[in-house]
């Protein structure tokens, strides 16, 4: 990937490095406060894939609206979720993001026009389309961009989704987050055709892969691909990834092997970030330890702001069933 | 298109939906109609025929074959300030969607703790009686009442076909109005007063002897075995649910409470089915009112067949019914 | 279309003539029926498309499997389901080919492995799927062939289906009739891309297209479709094609003009074929005449069988409900 | 892969089932398994893990999500001739392929007249307690058991988990097993007399004073509540319905003969559940027996939420089962 120039100035690569390091390192916390017992339920990390949110969403703008996956805690926080309320969510507080109902699976946010957090593979996809469509109808510039694996690709309603987006000319973003796995399967198990990208040719919708380990591809791709749809048509981005973590925490990884993980953790996204822009001289190793250290800081106080919380009141179970209020 | 307002003029089930529409698409600018064969066929049942040339192909959408997607565009399209209404051809269509409807629809709201609300209006055609056989025929709004976070309406009469659409696009919530089909064609007046209500159970006809509870397209053939009944001295009251989920306990009790007997017609399937859940609530608040067991009259437990004589014979009817509240007010010896 | 030497003589020309002859004749007389209200439910009639069913059935052997759709009837006859126990099965007889349980649109018939008469669309998809893997894992050599409208495309089951096929190399020939509508709603209205049979390329499917109104070009292609499927691997034929009538028996068609419907009956399949087989000198008009008489007499005969059919007992409403034998 | 088949081992229900599907596959060579990661991860639960290695990758099948698909796809084999058992990891995501479970699964033998029949096993994990939210935690089986054409089965115990899907299999009708997600875990000894029976509910404690009915993951909450109550000196009967669809209505009605009180726990939601059609049938059948209303407990009617005090509340719980008997019983006034 060519290295556009000054696309990277000091100061955004210290943003795109510590929007990976949110990410990390929150998540590292988290897996410790599942063992711990603080956090419960499912409990899918996104650590080795963290370019992909990075990249993408920091192109959108306050307007533009995101659905998710049960993988979502980095998408969640590049958005500008707040840690503390993401946090608070998966220790079941009231304060969580989503008053201690969704948990990890399942955050939500309005002000950020953060739709979830879904758990049914593919489910989100007719969402987003549904959200394009607001959009569009109301002559809004929104973009939607919807994030699944390539497990998902399989599911019927990914086939509708791309259809409907095509045929009604829909600003939706489709970023296929190709981690090679769905839970224990290999892409060769689920999908006939092993790349995700082409299937978007069927639908006349423009398409791009792109390097998902590398935040500088992603950035750049993503960036055409969002100024693509916000002209008014679909794009699919197929981001190759993976996961260097279990799938979930009830995982025994018998379907791949040991040094394959360590092959792709030699692409880290974040030392493949962080040694690019030390070799291009834009940061320094100084940045790098200021970004952890904040980044650090940042994920104590989301602990700490958890811990605090308070736990809903039984009597306020059955809220929420039916609105309460007229929404915006 | 003939307009159709005037409250004394005879209109058809239809043409009480069709309007109902109409002045949703006319009142908010956030309304539109999407689903298979919306526009330019007319829809299936021809409920929104001229609406396309009233309203332009995007506020009146066809979309292509895909129950999933389009419902999840509905909930989607809600989310983003919409006011979908989305037509689903038949209620076994709705199978394919259920995951959007009970995953999405239904939990969002209460996932997001309270962030997000779905106002969400999904009309759907239900019920046998046309000889549509095993796929077309099934009547799952009983079934779908079981859903928390939906609303689930079931116009009986002219009136509810008018007005019930408004009352439901008033709500944030998913509300599934189902229209049975063997009532568009069915003629009546609209009535004065108009209304837009959700939350009430109606009694139909007043009677001491005994009550029956039922909605939709046996309510027709309730009223019709009251009328014979009366000739044979039984005055049957006739609740009409309307609304099936939430059920309007009350309105039952109090029939239950004047009568002391009640027969429910169901035209879905017995087990499991509405009928059983009223069945359970009368035990439950209304026991020692009762001078008799709660009968229940209901579909035959068959994926509905296509011969004339099966499928009347699978489902209540008007003698049936008679002869149900005979032997439940002890009639027959 | 090429002519290929051989393919046609007087014996098969007569039969192909035949078989298109009572498709049409048969369903010309149930829209008689149903106009007399011999005939009830939903009725969808083929008129127009028969070269597709003859074409493509009258490739298979005894032992392979077809599943169908609403518009059936020309597949069931063509298959050899007897015209008698079709036209019984619309009447609700218990002589029908469904005992009167199923109608129009749920034709079955064990003896020659018709697997219905699915109403919904692209239900039947799975279907087939799963009688080819049945087929594959017993080690039998049997095609499953699978009808399906090109509406039926949109809908996530046949991408899932795709998807399994080509991954699971099942022997499964798709066949869409591609009759340019979904009940009102045209091709250029549901689906992105408005031919279908590339969309098989996503699966690394092979595929065709055809003109499926003419008999000589869908047996030939379909010849080879079905070797190749033999072989052990998938193939989707796309047959462009369309129907006379309305979609149902409540149609409006408001959708479309009398002049493109007259344009299409200008190529009428039986007329196309018949003129074909007399300019070559195969058929005479006396051969069309005799075969003509010969359909008369089946179908008035299937008339005479379902006039004389018996009303299931009543008491006999819920059987069938759950399996009454082992099957074979 | 330890093997087990001694009686009087130690085993988990987890295992239970897994003996149970290799004894499937190792007799009858129509048999296999399908369904999303029960090869090589081992299945989502754990429960077919070493089967792939056992029996090989066509007859242990990995899947891509494609519910309808695959679950279609188990039907179509099922016609072919084959014994597929397929898996769905948990009942919200046979959502969506209940259009084939509905409309062709259940429907096949009767629009054919009876010519062909889907002899097919779908299991799948079912019920909530494990904090897992509203996506993955409902409690449907009571819901399926609303379908005609379909067998719906609820193991509740590590024998039922050991034989039932043999007699599943056994049947030439689409049978649905439902698992509780959290009964994997649980152990105890088989029982040295299988009884490979789909067809009976059966009396798991015996006792005068009332009747729990009840089945599944509520099972054993109910006869740890029986044990409480028995301290107190209320003698709890508690029948195990096991089979939902068809329920058997004899031994249900016997023990509310014996004991005139019944109450229902169901971890389905209360209206339109499973709890209500058993009510119902004890008005009808057993209504002079009763000494007092027949009474639920059911969880909440709410998606299931995330936080444990919150999902704890919404589910019934030994205690709420305790103090609902005892009201029941009027042992508290
Ligand atoms: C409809 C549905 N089926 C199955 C599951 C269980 N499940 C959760 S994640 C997952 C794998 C999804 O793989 P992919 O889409 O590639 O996303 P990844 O987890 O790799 O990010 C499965 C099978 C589910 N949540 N929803
Ligand atoms: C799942 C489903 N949705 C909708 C319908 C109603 N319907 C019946 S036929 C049809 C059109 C199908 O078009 P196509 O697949 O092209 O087949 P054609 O009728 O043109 O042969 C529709 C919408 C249905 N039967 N099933
Ligand atoms: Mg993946
Ligand atoms: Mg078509």
């Amino acid at each position: 990937m060519s290295f556009p120039p000054g696309v990277w100035t000091r100061e955004r690569a210290r943003r795109g490095l510590w929007q990976l390091l949110r990410i990390r390192r929150f998540e590292e916390k988290c897996v410790e406060l599942y063992q711990a017992a603080k956090i419960r339920g499912f409990l899918h990390v996104y650590i080795g894939e963290e370019a992909v949110a990075t990249g993408v969403i920091e192109q959108l703008q306050s307007a533009d609206a995101i659905v998710a996956t049960y993988r979502e805690h980095g998408h969640a926080l590049v958005r500008g979720v707040s840690a503390g309320a993401i946090m608070a969510e998966m220790y079941g507080k009231q304060e969580g993001c989503a008053r201690g109902r969704g948990g990890s699976m399942h955050l939500f946010d309005r002000a950020t026009r953060f739709y979830g957090g879904n758990a049914i593979v593919g489910g989100g996809l007719p969402l987003a389309i549904g959200l394009a469509l607001a959009d569009k109808m109301q002559q809004r510039p929104g973009v939607t961009a919807c994030f699944f694996g390539e497990g998902a690709a399989a599911e019927g309603e990914f086939h509708e989704s791309l259809n409907l987006a095509a045929l009604w000319k829909l600003p939706v973003l489709f970023v296929c987050e190709n981690n090679l796995y769905a839970m224990g399967t290999a892409i060769r198990d689920e999908l006939a055709s092993q790349s995700v990208a082409p299937k978007a040719a069927a639908f006349g919708i423009a398409h791009a892969a792109v390097d998902g380990m590398d935040l500088v591809a992603v950035d750049e791709v993503a960036r055409r691909a969002v100024e693509h749809v916000r002209r008014g048509e679909p794009f699919l981005l197929e981001c190759r990834t993976y996961r260097f973590r279990a799938h979930s925490m009830f995982d025994a990884e018998l379907y791949r092997t040991k040094s394959e993980v360590e092959s792709w953790k030699a692409r880290d996204p974040i030392e493949l970030f962080t040694a690019r822009m030390q070799n291009e001289g834009i940061l320094t190793p100084v940045d790098r330890e200021e970004v952890e250290q904040k980044v650090a800081a940042e994920v104590e106080s989301a602990v700490g702001f958890a811990e605090r919380g308070t736990w809903e009141a039984l009597e306020d179970l059955p809220r929420f069933v039916y609105a309460e209020a007229e929404s915006p | 298109m003939s307009q159709v307002t005037s409250a004394k003029e005879t209109i058809t089930y239809r043409e009480a939906v069709r309007e109902a529409i109409r002045e949703a698409l006319r009142t908010d600018p956030r309304a539109f109609i999407m689903g298979e064969d919306v526009g330019h066929y007319g829809g299936c049942f021809a409920v929104t025929r001229g609406l396309l040339e009233e309203f332009g192909s995007e506020r009146v959408r066809d979309t292509p074959l895909c129950e999933s997607a389009f419902v999840g565009a509905g909930i989607g399209a809600a989310l983003g300030g919409m006011r979908p209404i989305v037509e689903i051809m038949t209620v076994n269509f709705s199978l394919l969607a259920l995951d959007q409807i009970m995953n999405s629809a239904a939990t969002l709201c209460h996932m997001s703790g309270g962030q997000f609300s779905v106002p969400l209006v999904i009309r759907m055609a239900t019920g046998g009686g046309k000889q549509l056989a095993a796929q077309h025929s099934h009547s799952l709004e009983g079934w779908y009442a079981h859903i928390p976070g939906i609303v689930v309406a079931a116009p009986g009469t002219i009136d509810d076909a008018r007005w019930m659409l408004a009352a439901a696009l008033e709500r944030l919530d998913p509300v599934l109005i189902f229209e049975n089909q063997t009532l568009y064609n069915q003629k009546g007046c609209l009535s004065d007063s108009p209304q837009r209500d959700l939350a009430h159970a109606a009694v139909r006809r007043t009677g001491r002897n005994a009550t029956a509870v039922t909605y939709g397209a046996s309510l027709g053939k309730t009223l019709e075995a009251a009328e014979l009944l009366q000739a044979a001295g039984i005055e049957l009251e006739v609740v009409d649910l309307r609304v099936l989920r939430p059920l309007d306990d009350a309105t039952i009790m109090q029939s239950v409470a004047k009568t002391h007997r009640v027969l429910i017609v169901d035209e879905g399937w017995r087990s499991g089915g509405l009928s059983a859940e009223i069945s359970a609530r009368i035990m439950e608040q209304a026991f020692y009112e009762l001078d008799a067991p709660v009968a229940r009259l209901c579909a035959a437990e068959v994926p509905l067949p296509y011969a004339k004589h099966l499928e009347e014979a699978a489902l209540p009817q008007v003698d049936s019914i008679v002869a149900a509240v005979r032997k439940l007010v002890g009639a027959d010896g």
